[in-house]
């Protein structure tokens, strides 16, 4: 079991850039030198980063609007994410992007500023593997609030109709925005929804790394042997208010308090201690080369130029120019 | 009896009053009862949840639902967050909304009111900053209003709510999100649709603006003084419809028009004032129609793009010169 | 039992009727005669008309493409539909209906163009039902293909996150258009969709108009004691091609025969004719009376004026005129 | 080798050749196996079901689906039968679609082509017989082209479905359902985008007309021949990019212009053409611009109504003679 072990280290480690990409982000918006809002997903970690753990390179995920979790899991740089949040000329879509990652080379196709939108975009990912016979799997990550977007329903509906090799991974964090999850749903789970379309589904503990990781890993082969979709829910908590803007006075703080304490960091840390995978003091050293990665990112991000004029009128069509 | 408050208080006060004054009126949308932007802040706790409906993420079906309520004589005062995301709604907006009234040879009416908020310049990237007002005007049976002040806000909104037609009342982020103050009527008032407002008289140029874009041009205006250039600002407010006497006064007078808008050139609204222009006031022009506005491209997440993507004083200033 | 027979024999007499106006539409387009296109409901009787059956004139019927079925139901005037069929000054809609019926005395409030817009509008019907609080019901009728429309969905979420006095009533006639319901689904059924938002849901022979009425019945009792919307669906099978110029070279001739061996009509006859509610001779009386009241209806709309240029321009705004 | 062929034809041949030519290209939509209208009848046939695409009823997740499969290196070929029906697919035309290029930074390319049917006259009435074309020109990143001769739709076609950038081909159902015919070559061509034709010179007066009003045009300018009155008709066959060359050169030659389209006229293409007009045109110009398109009212059912809505070569008589 020592490649678990490896597996559960690498996921551990990813979910601590994570919170500490995400803290960081905090504290430039909060010292004015980064002009981006943020969406965290604080204790959403062992979702974002178990969900694509057991996805390939060439697998294609869509992420979302919340933290930088799932793209530092499929493998995005540290710094690509800092030059595309402060809109360098550099990052991967040249300033383009902003929130909006984008990475082909991970295939990570982008973020639609729509929620729900990619839903159906992702169907066609997967239709297109199908079609050309690669066993590429399409990871459709979404929170519970834009499952609610009409085009959920079309968007499962083809999936299953064709078979589709996509993994429907919904990660319930309890809010929608500025309201509870009960102000969007007449029932308690998502999950059930995939039923409707003979989609098979599960519901795992999303602060459990390993749960996160191997019920993805099971739907990611369901899909990757032709057998047609799967959906996994994820149940989480939003330590984070909606964005950073937002002083989130409609939270529940007993709520908030009671599932503060199973932290999936910090469970993954006392697993990997227990099970002496980790020491102490490897945990301080990892921690501590983990922040000097985000912040050497930080620097050379900040140190990266801006975009001009001509990148304004650059990539609209595939030709040269702009149509007026 | 005026006092000063901000365009968001504004509107809210124009929602409390009409809910006050008449009971089928009610407001719903997304996260309304908190409100990320302030507009409906503090009318649930006035008016219950009943008549402050937090909705699901599905802006096409919400706005159908908004519509069936108004069918059936309520009064639905509908947040549709970001324009961006009127394009998900506009098989309602367009096939339905504007047309249910005719083709049921006026069986039925739709008084509905859909708020909306527009613009850039907050770095939020492609997909949360358009202005879309172009968009919506090749619509039968709506109108369409932007105000650009605090007691504009106010009178408009409350129009539109009395309003047995759909309305769509349009609001800059930045007169949202900039605080912009004004002086309001504490007495209930109302402002007619279809009147511009000629914000700076002047005798050498005409400038038509919307919304926002009325305090750049405003500047301009007094930029171009220091030049001794007299421009005229007027403010549309109303986009349709639109106020061609105000429009054909001013023309008359100057034979110089230059358009202002933030959406996109290509349709623009100054498509639609320059035809105009070239049509029915074709004998007074004495120099080329200019249309200010943003170039056909997308909004990056970049600062420095998001900047040179916006039109604003400088830009206006240059449009003037070009026609003198 | 009295009652009983009542109801049956009046659910007879408009099947016929329903059957009897679609035959007369086709012979009038053969004839060339009239140019509105027919989307006949043949064999689908039972389920438009058992499903209208339980309905108040005061509750809200959203009706589909198919056929007259269940605006006969819901009390339509053959004469009204015609008038409306062949744009008329004098007709329900002025002319400007054509195939899209509507009627507000009988609480028809129209018929959208693009499938699958008006779920969420029922949904606002039902909305203010509850908010006015009213006992109405609305009923929204549709086929099997609509339920795929995106908005399908968040709008079943709304009417069971609010409960509302909604009925879905799912019309499962084998055909989406030009294809068979095996390209649009997963599964062989639409009714246990409802499960997923915890809606309570029921499928029923469509050929039996006891079976048909009967489930309706109680699924509008429900819905109108408080209880939140309810699904039915009924399993029938569309006799006629998608539309009049439709050669409907793609349908499985055996299977079209076998159905047709269940003609609702028929087998309603049969029973009727067994429990002694009805003679041999009153049946003949009944249809004869029947072909005449569509004939007189024909002539009537026929001799009926056109609308002119006058009516162009009206009812677009509540107002007068139109805004160019 | 040219013979002469039918306008559904052309667009028939257009697709099954790039079929040929290229294993990417695909055709999906709904019901394009059987085809209602013909265009992709018989595909099937020869390219088999994976490659000829039934999809739901639902058509912004099947645009999604097509955007998905061709940022994956497909080609597909969408049908959104008819153009009222793109008002459901806006959010992926017009926010993702002309966007995702651009956005990301040029990582991902969108090589699809979506054909769609505009047009009244075919007693359709409302959300069924609309043009528009003006509603989605405002959108960065799409091209949209227009062919009124089989000619023309067949070189266009491919050249939209060879094209790395999103393309929309318009066709008009008058032209399909007209069984309009013309002479197509044998040998494989493709025709360039941006390129108007002028379809008859004339000294007198410009009419730029889009589609089949080109036909109405022609009848016009034949009709006032016989004035003395000599019109020069320009089939702009490209909305997107707009061959702003050929305008301005016959504009130089006749210093009048007249804008014809079906869609209606506030915010029209004609306006961003009378706009351009009053802009980079205005000192060609002798008198007012005119706009021949159809008034901001819905299309009603009734034929007399429909007759009255619709542009026809009488409007572009009297417009022609008003700038006179
Ligand atoms: C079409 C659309 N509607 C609304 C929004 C605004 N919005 C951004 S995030 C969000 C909440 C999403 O909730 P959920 O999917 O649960 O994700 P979470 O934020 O909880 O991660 C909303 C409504 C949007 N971006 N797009
Ligand atoms: C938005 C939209 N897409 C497509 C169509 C074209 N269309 C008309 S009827 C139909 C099939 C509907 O199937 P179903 O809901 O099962 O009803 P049925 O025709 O079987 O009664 C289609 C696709 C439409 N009217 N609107
Ligand atoms: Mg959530
Ligand atoms: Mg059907």
């Amino acid at each position: 079991m020592n490649g678990q072990n490896d597996i559960l280290e690498a996921l551990y480690r990813r979910m601590i850039l994570v919170r500490f990409m995400e803290e960081t982000h905090d504290r430039l918006l909060k010292e004015g030198k980064i002009q981006l809002m943020g969406h965290f997903g604080t204790g959403q970690e062992a979702v974002a980063v178990g969900v694509t753990g057991p996805l390939r390179q060439e697998d294609i995920l869509f992420g979302t609007h919340r933290g930088v979790g799932e793209f530092i899991g499929k493998g995005m740089a540290p710094k690509d994410i800092w030059l595309e949040y402060m809109g360098k000329k550099d990052s991967p879509c040249h300033g383009k992007g902003g929130l909006h990652l984008c990475d082909r080379e991970r295939n990570i196709p982008g973020l639609v500023a729509t929620l729900g939108s990619d839903f159906s975009i992702a169907v066609g990912t997967a239709l297109a593997s199908k079609m050309k016979g690669t066993d590429q799997v399409t990871l459709y990550f979404v929170g519970e609030g834009t499952c609610n977007q009409a085009d959920a329903h079309p968007s499962m509906c083809m999936a299953a109709l064709w078979k589709l090799p996509i993994v429907f991974s919904v990660c319930t964090n309890q809010f929608c925005e500025l309201s509870y999850m009960c102000d969007h749903y007449p029932t308690g789970d998502v999950a059930p929804r995939a039923a409707a379309y003979d989609i098979p589904f599960e519901i795992v503990d999303g602060q459990d790394i390993e749960k996160t990781y191997e019920a993805t890993r099971k739907a990611v082969e369901h899909a990757r042997g032709g057998n047609g979709p799967y959906l996994v829910e994820y149940k989480t908590y939003r330590m984070a208010t909606h964005f950073s803007g937002d002083p989130g006075t409609y939270v529940n703080r007993d709520e908030l308090e009671e599932w503060g304490r199973r932290d999936p960091i910090v469970l993954c840390r006392e697993m990997l201690l227990e099970r002496g995978i980790l020491s102490e003091e490897e945990d301080r050293k990892l921690r501590d080369g983990i922040q000097a990665e985000v912040d050497e990112a930080v620097e050379a991000a900040f140190a990266a130029p801006d975009p001009g004029i001509e990148d304004l009128f650059k990539d609209v069509y595939s030709g040269e120019g702009v149509i007026q | 009896m005026s006092r000063t408050i901000t365009f968001s208080q504004a509107l809210n006060e124009a929602m409390a009053e009409e809910m006050r004054r008449d009971p089928g009126v009610f407001v719903m949308g997304e996260d309304v009862r908190v409100s990320a932007f302030g507009q409906t802040a503090g009318l649930v706790d006035e008016f219950g949840e009943e008549r402050v409906l937090n909705t699901p993420i599905a802006e096409n079906a919400i706005t159908g639902a908004a519509m069936g309520a108004a069918m059936s004589g309520l009064r639905p005062v509908l947040e549709l967050m970001f324009m961006d995301f009127t394009m998900l709604a506009m098989d309602q907006l367009c096939n339905n909304l504007g047309q249910w009234r005719y083709i049921t040879g006026g069986q039925y009416t739709i008084p509905l009111t859909i708020r909306t908020a527009c613009g850039a310049g907050m770095r939020m990237g492609y997909g949360h900053s358009q202005c879309l007002q172009s968009q919506l005007i090749q619509a039968p049976g709506l109108m369409i209003v932007e105000p650009s002040t605090p007691y504009d806000a106010k009178g408009l909104l409350k129009a539109a709510i009395r309003s047995d037609d759909p309305v769509i009342v349009v609001e800059s982020k930045k007169l949202i999100f900039g605080g912009v103050e004004g002086e309001v009527p504490e007495e209930d008032y109302t402002l007619p649709f279809g009147e511009a407002v000629v914000r700076k008289e002047g005798k050498d140029v005409t400038v038509a603006a919307v919304g926002f874009m009325t305090y750049e041009a405003l500047g301009a205006a007094q930029a171009l003084a220091e030049e001794g250039v007299d421009v005229e600002v007027i403010d549309l407010r109303s986009i349709v419809p639109m106020d061609k006497e105000t429009l054909f006064a001013s023309v008359e007078k100057t034979g110089r028009l230059v358009t202002v808008e933030e959406g996109r050139i290509r349709g623009g609204i100054g498509a639609e004032i320059a035809a105009l222009a070239s049509g029915e006031y074709f004998s007074l022009l004495k120099a080329p129609v200019q249309r200010v506005a943003a170039p056909m491209v997308p909004i990056a997440g970049s600062p420095a793009l998001e900047d040179l993507y916006l039109p604003n004083k400088d830009t206006i200033v240059r449009a003037v010169r070009r026609t003198l």
